[in-house]
């Protein structure tokens, strides 16, 4: 018998997974992607409490989130746009110009 | 007159800022500032005039600034700060007129800030408006060696800062920690010495507190181990700026230490009373050996300035009258001297572009007043008698014996060491064969800038007991605790 | 084009669990939201700026990198799991609750200021993807 | 009743012809319309007027033998440590003042005739003026500050006066090593006043009250000071070990010489010693150890004097020995003899300068007497007046040397310091050696070279007249008992001599031995030096003797070079290598650390991103354990 | 008496954000104007806030409406008229440069409005998640602002850096939010306080403070955290950096005392050694940083990352139960705001066209230009270098008297040792610009940014050294007692 807190960990395990896939990937794509997982397993495990305690408020952050998620997606689809337009490279260790030049001393 | 403390201290700080703010030619502002700074002196004057002989503080203002840190606007002026006032009011016009061809916008507002840091810095009983006028002061003189400096100017410029602000930060925490500990033991928080003189410390505490002070002014005046950016520093900085270090900030040092941590941490001054007059001593011989080879003048009498304020560290530490009041009169003597050598050394870098004793020689043929006058400066170095350094090291000297006949032979030694470049000097540099295609003897207005320093210094070595009437009370605060504590 | 399949699969899962869970508003709103439009949208820019393979960046040390990743975060989540575990949880009991009526009346009693602030934040995101991605004279 | 104010004006007269000759010279630099009859009267005028001054009050003293304070302000008066700057003349101020006075004016006169075709004449006489100025401050000093501020003027003005011709490099190191010696004799007189001061200081500080007050001081303190002051004593005399800076200051100008550094500073030394009488007094040990310095300063100084060729430099030496009898009499307690002595040497020591300087006048400023020769028939009266000077200094009667030595080695005997005796003694053979050998070499010994002569001036010839007078019947005022005199001159200064009898007999055969002794040396002189102007050989001595027993070079490699090497290790090694070296190893290390931790700006938003989910492991770890 | 209407400068700025937002569609005013309007917008806004300044007061408003989610006090009100004097100094001073370079296009400005908006609604949110959308709201304005240059890839690769980092950091604020609602089952403010003094189980809200805890440190740019500071302010373009390091950052530690103050008090013993550690290795890290760079404005980035420092030594000192040390971050803060809204404004006033001059060469000799404007920069500097008789001395000073009365002296006296690091490279600036030939000639035109710079130089000054003898002046202890006042006010 499943209990809620299974519902929390797995929202950690996504969350986890989340910063795994930011760090460890270099696709732009894939990293805003890993964002919108972590929101997800926030979300996942508002609504999870939101069962637990029986009342709204969990399911109401969760669709406030979604719509921050859906404010940062747009954003995001903007910059992917310009970027591609600017540097044609989706690659982000390809974005090191604002590293100043190393010193020899 | 009540306020003509705060007068002194602002006039040239606002007269300063005015002036740069307006339009003027050069030429105005050079007047303009002169003309502060000999109503400034005229106020010195006339305060000196109206000071009582007594040892307690006089044309005391006292204005609340932040109330909750009880922080206050709080000066006033005993024999000591007297020095130092009279020395800053009476060098600075001299200074003005010693190079009065230059035209140099900034070097004349720095000078006017400088001036009104000194003052203040000088007079403050409230340690918060003490670092405040001691960093103040610090600025122009980053300025002047930096715009007007030679050489490695910026590079040094910016080491004296460092090296300088290093000290008075430490010593900022230890008086915020004062601060902090008068709201402990009292209830309420204060930086004026006058509360902060009755707190109470464990050993540990007291000793940290002490040395953050200690080191903030032995780097300021310099001090044995700390002295590594004075001769560069004076190599680098212009004339201003170096008569100024030499002549007045060196001596601010001393006289904070006397202000502050004698006020603070009197038992902690008795008890390591002997470390620093053997560390002064130390100092003393070590600069003056040092100076012997030196080639450069500047750097030259860098050392020997030095040398002379570790005696006057150890005076004020022997704890006794005679030292102290050797030990002040060093200070007024030593900086009109000293200010004196330093213009003039600014004269020959105005004249022949170089300070190098190799460059130099018989400037005697050529410029007979001036080397009249230089000769004269380097003696009362030396403490010839006549001169008020003789006299100051009489005392001192005396001090010395009383406060214990060995240390007393090594500080006689004083007599010695000094000699031992300055002949050199004068043998290199005027004397011998002429070396400088022509060298101008002194124009009128470098004439007016030194006749008053060299009349005062003789003065000062033929009446001492009347320059010394108003020291005396101050300079007795310590004797009855010499008694208690003995050494 | 994997992860983005994959992607989608996880968040219909996710609304799966939602609807578990008894947010069926929610679970709608996921379907329609993220599997619907976000990921539409991301693939209509993927084709948009017809991004071929060789745009993509290679990536050599992929899976080392996870790896360690996944090595270096396992503290964290550990602890975070650790944590939930010390407090004790219903079980998941079915009666529904959550109708979407109930999240509405919630939504717009409760949660009103909130709901306000999104829209701000909705429409400056707006202006923002307009100034980003708007062709203006002159450039390009 | 003479205003006793005379006094202050005895130095003012001759400081402010000083300081207007000085403001003249300075406003005629660029105008050389001022003639110079001016600075002559400034010059002269000075010294006259003190001189008349002194006189009026000497005869006042002697009528009534009280003796004069004048108290010009107070000059430091610190609780325990009041300084007037007052004056004051008594028996011993006399005696230095009247031959000071004289002396010195004769001199000036002999100046300038000596230095009128010099262009810096006036500068000459300013300083000569201020010298003048700081002796008499000296012998008049009330205190011993008012003595000290004198002792360092003339010290300062001899070094003026010997740098006079700065346009030579050793002439302004030969001012030097005299001012730096001086000073290191300073350094001992003022440590010793300090010491006093902080004894007595608040029983007053002039001279009467410290005599009253000395027995304050436990012994071995008094010890310590007495030989302290001593050490002043050393410096400004030339006693050994300080010596080495009177024969180079023979660089200065002959009159210079004469009047500075033979006749009145050297001898401050003496009078210093003679006006702590009261201490020396009750120091047996230290006047012992006085009059063993200047025993073997004297026989230093003679040994070296024989085989010198400079003849300025061989009276230097001459000089230094004679100062060594006087510290010698004065040590043992004979501060009468000393004075005695002091005042005769004034004498003909000045006489043999004056003379010698004419000589040198007269050859071109030649000074090798070796180059010279033969001068005798050249300059009969400068010959003569040299001969008497020499036999005076050899100490033969009648002249004035013999008296006051004769005394001075009678009180030896009497002393029972026979060590010393002896060095005497052998000082004495010595010095009539080396001065005829002087003699001789000059005047009478066949010449190598002909050397045509300038003509000679009146006036030199008018002051070596009045000088001579003076050594030859100058000792005749302390004509002691044995020839029928009662010591008038020492009753007078009625110092605390320490007072031996000796029997007549004793007395007649020491006096004897001294003449034997003198003449001695003289014939040794005259057999050699008679025909050939070639030394001698000493055996093994002889090197030695012509290098000064090798004293500078010693001095300078134990003093000198060390100190040297000292300031460029300070400033060389300890200040840059390490100190520095320091500050700057701390300050560039953390700027390159910095700069290391800029890589870590790589601008890869991953590694951003990793370094934030770092630092929230490691919080959460932190988590963890608590 | 305060009443409901006081929210009327935050509608004013809110209306006006939408007017501006309107003005820039359909109508072709040049950004002159529009300037204008929005500074006349602004000052309305600071006009109707100002009236209850110094005021002790606190109130929900519209508490049944909004249900107890918005909390006006002297706090908020304090920082509202600080985030309001930042906007309006930023556009005064950078209208030149915005109007010399072209990209700054007409809806900056109600973007900029929105952003105060956001950040007003941060300051006053009671309430998690609502502060979270307001937090999220001023970001993806300001997010807008650094990729406003949008043809420039550095701008653009700033705008992608901050958005990632950004978003990635906020999803933990919502995580930490999702754990407190875990325990707590609400996400007011007072609720957690009522927990915590009711219940002894706090795990989960421990794990949501740190959680939260993390993207505050992110947004104020503490090490490990700051990693984006630099390159983002290096990116952005001039006004927007002042905009960001002057204003955004106060917002955050709007919301972070408050909830710290207000909620975590209790749990202080716990965050204190993670503040203290954190402010060690922020102001260490930072004062590296800071010294290897060349260009003034990624200096003054990462100088911004030591003053962080500076405030988490002050924020582990209020955990340490000192009365004077949140007063001290208010202060130090409007003093930060005061000097880097100069300092930007020279950069910015000197930098024309598409060239902006921000390196250390670029200042070469600057005095012998245009020395007023050059003097006003040394003052700035020395302000951030805490250098006494600017207002940042007397900022430190609050900070490291706070820092020793809560017993932190090590910690004060790191913070003495980074000032001294500092000294370097500010008066390095200061060196450049007067000990050094001119290198180029800035041909600046007059225009009123100088007056506003020196409008805000002679605040830093009097802030430093101001007294109450001047009667129609406000002294120098007056900003102290009202952050005093405010804070008593969070306590209501």
């Amino acid at each position: 018998m499943i209990d809620i807190g299974s519902f929390f960990i797995l929202g950690i395990l996504l969350f986890s997974i989340g910063i795994v896939g930011i760090i460890s990937r270099r696709n732009i794509f894939v990293m805003y992607m890993s964002v919108e997982l972590m929101l997800n397993a926030v979300n996942l495990i508002l609504v999870a409490l939101s069962h637990h305690y029986e009342d709204l408020n969990g399911q109401v952050m969760a669709i406030m989130i979604i719509a921050i998620a859906a404010a940062e997606a747009s954003i995001f689809l903007a910059l992917f746009v310009m970027l591609f337009k600017n540097a044609h490279s989706l690659d982000a260790n390809f974005f090191e110009l604002l590293a100043q030049e190393k010193h020899n001393d | 007159m009540e306020n003509i403390l705060s007068l002194l201290i602002f006039i040239p700080i606002s007269s300063a800022i005015l002036l740069f703010l307006l339009p003027l030619e050069v030429k105005y502002i050079r007047y303009a500032s002169f003309i502060v700074t000999l109503f400034t002196t005229v106020l010195s004057l006339w305060m000196f005039h109206n000071f009582q002989v007594s040892a307690n503080m006089q044309f005391i203002e006292e204005y609340a600034w932040i109330k909750e840190y009880g922080i206050s606007y709080h000066v006033g002026i005993d024999g000591i700060s007297l020095i130092i006032i009279m020395m800053t009011n009476l060098i600075m016009p001299l200074l003005y007129l010693s190079f009065w061809h230059l035209n140099r916008k900034g070097y004349w507002l720095n000078l006017l800030i400088v001036q009104g840091g000194l003052t203040g810095a000088a007079l403050s009983l409230d340690l918060i408006l003490f670092y405040l006028f001691w960093e103040t002061m610090l600025l122009p003189i980053f300025f002047l060696i930096g715009l007007f400096g030679r050489e490695n100017k910026n590079f040094m410029s910016m080491k004296f800062t460092l090296y300088t602000i290093f000290g008075s930060l430490l010593m900022l925490l230890a008086i915020l920690y004062l601060g902090h500990a008068h709201h402990l033991q009292v209830g309420v928080w204060s930086f004026s010495i006058t509360d902060l003189h009755l707190l109470s410390f464990d050993t540990q505490t007291s000793l940290l507190l002490f040395s953050a002070f200690i080191f903030a002014f032995s780097i300021k005046i310099p001090l044995f181990p700390f002295h590594t950016w004075l001769p560069q520093t004076y190599r680098a900085a212009p004339t201003g700026a170096i008569v100024i270090m030499s002549a007045l900030m060196a001596k601010l040092g001393v006289y904070a230490i006397w202000r502050f941590v004698f006020t603070l941490f009197e038992e902690l001054s008795f008890k390591s009373s002997y470390f620093f007059v053997l560390l002064g001593l130390f100092g003393m011989i070590y600069f003056g050996i040092a100076a012997i080879k030196q080639r450069e003048l500047k750097k030259l009498f860098a050392y020997s300035s030095a040398s002379h304020l570790s005696l006057v560290i150890m005076g004020i530490f022997a704890f006794n009258y005679y030292a102290h009041l050797g030990a002040f009169y060093m200070i007024a003597s030593h900086a009109l001297s000293s200010a004196a050598l330093f213009m003039m050394l600014g004269m020959i870098y105005k004249r022949t572009q170089s300070l190098h004793i190799s460059t130099l020689g018989g400037i005697v043929h050529q410029a007979p007043v001036f080397s009249v006058f230089f000769a004269f400066f380097a003696l009362s170095i030396v403490g010839i008698p006549l001169t008020g350094g003789f006299v100051s090291e009489l005392l001192l000297i005396v001090g010395a014996f009383k406060y214990n006949i060995i240390l007393g032979f090594i500080s006689a030694t004083t007599l010695l060491i000094a000699i031992l470049f300055v002949f050199n000097v004068m043998q290199k540099v005027l004397y011998g064969k002429i070396r400088l295609a022509s060298f101008e003897d002194l124009r009128l207005y470098e004439f007016l800038s030194i006749i008053p320093l060299a009349l005062l210094i003789l003065a000062m070595g033929i009446f001492p007991s009347y320059f010394l009437q108003k020291l005396k009370p101050t300079a007795q605060q310590y004797i009855q605790k010499e008694v208690i504590h003995g050494q | 084009m994997n992860s983005a399949l994959s992607f989608i699969v996880t968040l219909l899962s996710i609304a799966g669990l939602f609807a578990l869970l008894g947010g069926s508003f929610l679970f709608l709103v996921q379907v329609i939201i993220y599997a619907g439009a976000v990921v539409t949208l991301i693939l209509f820019i993927i084709m948009f700026l017809n991004i071929k393979e060789e745009n993509l960046p290679h990536e050599p040390y992929k899976t080392r990198w996870i790896l360690f990743m996944s090595l270096l975060i396992s503290p964290f989540t550990a602890i975070l799991i650790s944590t939930v575990n010390s407090m004790h949880f219903s079980p998941l009991h079915l009666e529904n609750f959550g109708s979407i009526k109930d999240v509405g009346m919630e939504l717009f009693t409760q949660w009103v200021l909130p709901f306000e602030m999104i829209s701000i934040l909705l429409l400056i995101a707006l202006i923002g993807v307009v100034i980003l991605a708007k062709k203006e004279k002159g450039h390009d | 009743m003479i205003e006793s104010s005379l006094l202050g004006w005895i130095i003012g007269s001759v400081f402010f012809s000083s300081v207007f000759i000085m403001l003249t010279s300075l406003y005629a630099k660029d105008n050389d319309d001022i003639p110079q009859s001016i600075y002559t009267l400034l010059g002269l005028g000075g010294p006259a007027i003190s001189l008349l001054f002194s006189a009026m009050l000497m005869l006042e003293f002697y009528q009534d033998a009280n003796p004069f304070y004048f108290k010009a302000f107070s000059w430091l008066d610190i609780e325990g440590f009041k300084v007037d700057a007052a004056l004051m003349l008594d028996a011993l101020g006399v005696a230095m003042l009247s031959f000071v006075s004289f002396v010195g004016f004769i001199i000036h006169l002999y100046a300038h005739a000596y230095m009128k075709d010099d262009p810096s004449y006036a500068r000459f006489f300013a300083w000569f003026n201020l010298f003048m100025a700081s002796m008499f401050l000296l012998i008049l000093a009330d205190n011993p500050i008012m003595l000290f501020i004198g002792w360092e003027g003339v010290g300062l003005c001899s070094y003026l006066l010997i740098s006079f011709y700065f346009e030579s490099e050793e002439n302004v190191e030969a001012g030097n090593k005299a001012f730096i010696l001086n000073r290191i004799g300073d350094f001992g007189f003022l440590s010793g006043l300090a010491l006093l001061f902080i004894y007595l200081g608040n029983t007053g500080l002039d001279f009467a009250s410290l005599e009253a007050n000395i027995h304050l001081i436990k012994p071995s303190t008094l010890n310590l000071i007495a030989f302290l002051l001593f050490v002043g004593a050393m410096g400004k005399s030339a006693q050994i070990p300080l010596y080495i800076w009177l024969p180079d200051a023979m660089a200065g100008p002959t009159p210079v010489s004469a009047l500075i550094h033979a006749a009145t500073m050297v001898t401050a030394g003496v009078y210093m010693v003679a006006r702590f009488h009261f201490l020396y007094a009750i120091t047996e040990e230290i006047g012992l150890f006085i009059a063993y310095v200047g025993a073997f300063s004297a026989l230093l100084a003679a040994l070296i004097a024989m085989r010198q060729d400079d003849i300025k430099k061989i009276l230097a030496y001459s000089t230094m020995s004679q100062l060594g009898y006087m510290f010698m009499a004065v040590g043992l307690g004979a501060y009468s003899y000393g004075i005695f002595h002091v005042f005769t040497h004034a004498f003909f020591k000045a006489l043999l300068f004056m003379g010698a300087g004419a000589i040198i006048l007269v050859l071109h400023h030649e000074q090798d007497i070796k180059k010279m020769g033969a001068l005798k028939h050249k300059m009969p009266f400068i010959f003569a007046m040299m001969l008497i000077a020499t036999l005076s200094i050899s100490g033969l009667p009648p002249f004035s040397g013999f008296f006051s030595k004769d005394a001075i080695l009678n009180h030896l005997f009497a002393s029972g310091n026979y060590p010393i005796f002896t060095m005497a003694l052998l000082t004495a053979g010595l010095t009539s050696y080396y001065m005829f050998r002087l003699l001789l070499l000059v005047f009478i010994s066949p010449s190598s070279k002909e050397q045509h002569l300038l003509p000679q001036n009146k006036l030199i010839n008018i002051t070596l007249l009045i000088l001579s007078i003076g050594a030859i019947f100058a000792g005749l005022i302390n004509l002691p008992a044995f020839f029928g005199g009662n010591e008038n001159y020492s009753l007078w200064l009625n110092l605390p001599d320490a007072h031996f009898h000796l029997s007549h007999s004793t007395e007649f055969i020491l006096l004897s031995v001294n003449i034997t002794v003198a003449l001695s040396g003289v014939y040794f002189a005259f057999s050699h030096y008679r025909q050939s102007s070639k030394d001698p050989s000493l055996g093994f001595l002889d090197k030695p003797i012509k290098n000064k027993f090798y004293i500078d070079e010693f001095y300078v490699m134990i003093f000198v070079k060390p100190l040297a090497w000292l300031s460029v290790f300070f400033v060389k090694v300890v200040d840059e290598k390490i100190i520095d070296a320091f500050i700057h190893k701390i300050s560039f290390g953390y700027q390159r650390l910095s700069y290391y931790s800029d890589n870590v700006q790589n601008g890869n938003v991953r590694y951003y991103a990793l370094y934030m989910s770092v630092g929230i492991v490691c919080i959460f770890v932190y988590l963890g354990v608590s | 008496m305060v009443s409901n209407d006081i929210i009327i400068s935050l509608l004013i700025i809110g209306l006006g954000a939408v007017f501006m937002m309107l003005v820039a569609a359909f109508s072709k005013l040049s950004n002159l104007i529009l300037s204008y309007i929005t500074l006349l917008i602004i000052s309305f806004a600071i006009y109707f806030q100002t009236s209850y300044l110094g005021e002790l007061f606190a109130l929900d408003i519209q508490a049944e409406l909004f249900n107890h989610m918005l909390r006006f006090d002297s706090f908020a009100s304090l920082f509202n008229i600080i985030f309001l004097v930042g906007a309006f100094l930023m556009i005064a001073t950078a209208r030149a440069f915005m109007h010399a370079t072209k990209f700054f296009m007409a809806e900056t400005f109600s973007l900029i409005l929105f952003a105060i908006f956001s950040m007003m609604l941060l300051s006053m949110a009671n309430e998690l998640l609502t502060a979270f959308i307001a937090l999220e709201s001023a970001s993806v304005a300001v997010y807008i602002l650094v990729g406003i240059n949008r043809y420039n890839v550095r701008a653009s690769e700033a705008l992608f850096k901050y958005l990632l980092l950004g978003s990635f950091s906020g999803a933990f604020f919502l995580l930490g939010i999702a754990f407190v609602y875990a325990q707590v089952g609400s996400t007011h403010l007072g609720a957690i306080h009522e927990y915590l003094s009711l219940h002894q189980d706090n795990e989960l809200i421990i794990v949501g403070g740190i959680l939260m805890m993390i993207t505050v440190l992110f947004k104020i740019s503490a090490v490990p955290f700051g990693a984006w500071t630099l390159d983002v302010y290096d990116g952005a373009s001039l006004p927007i950096t002042a905009f960001m390091a002057g204003t955004f950052k106060i917002a955050i530690f709007s919301v972070a005392l408050r909830i710290l103050l207000v909620d975590y008090q209790g749990l202080a013993d716990f965050f204190r050694p993670l503040l203290i550690i954190a402010a060690v290795i922020t102001i260490i890290g930072g004062s590296l940083l800071t010294l290897a760079q060349q260009n003034i404005k990624r200096m003054l980035a990462a100088s911004s990352i030591v003053h962080s420092g500076y405030l988490l030594i002050a924020l582990s000192a209020t955990t340490a139960a000192s009365t004077s040390a949140a007063p001290s971050i208010i202060f130090y803060l409007v003093a930060y705001f005061l000097s880097a809204i100069g300092a930007f404004g020279i950069l910015s006033y000197i930098s024309h066209w598409d060239t902006e001059r921000t390196t250390y060469e670029d200042l070469k000799g600057f005095s012998h230009e245009n020395p007023i404007l050059a003097a006003m920069m040394s003052v700035f500097m020395l302000s951030f270098a805490g250098f006494p008789s600017t207002i940042g001395f007397l900022g430190k000073f609050y900070i490291f008297t706070s820092a020793i009365e809560s017993g932190l002296m090590w910690l004060a006296l790191l913070g003495v040792l980074a000032a001294f690091v500092s000294i370097y490279y500010y008066f390095k600036v200061i060196a450049m610009m007067y000990f050094y030939e001119q290198k180029q000639s800035y041909n600046l035109r007059f225009s009123f940014t100088p007056i506003v710079i020196a409008i805000v130089a002679i605040a830093v000054l009097w802030g430093g050294i101001g007294t109450g003898l001047v009667s129609f002046l406000p002294g120098a202890n007056v900003i102290i007692e009202t952050a005093q006042a405010s804070i008593s006010s969070l306590f209501l």
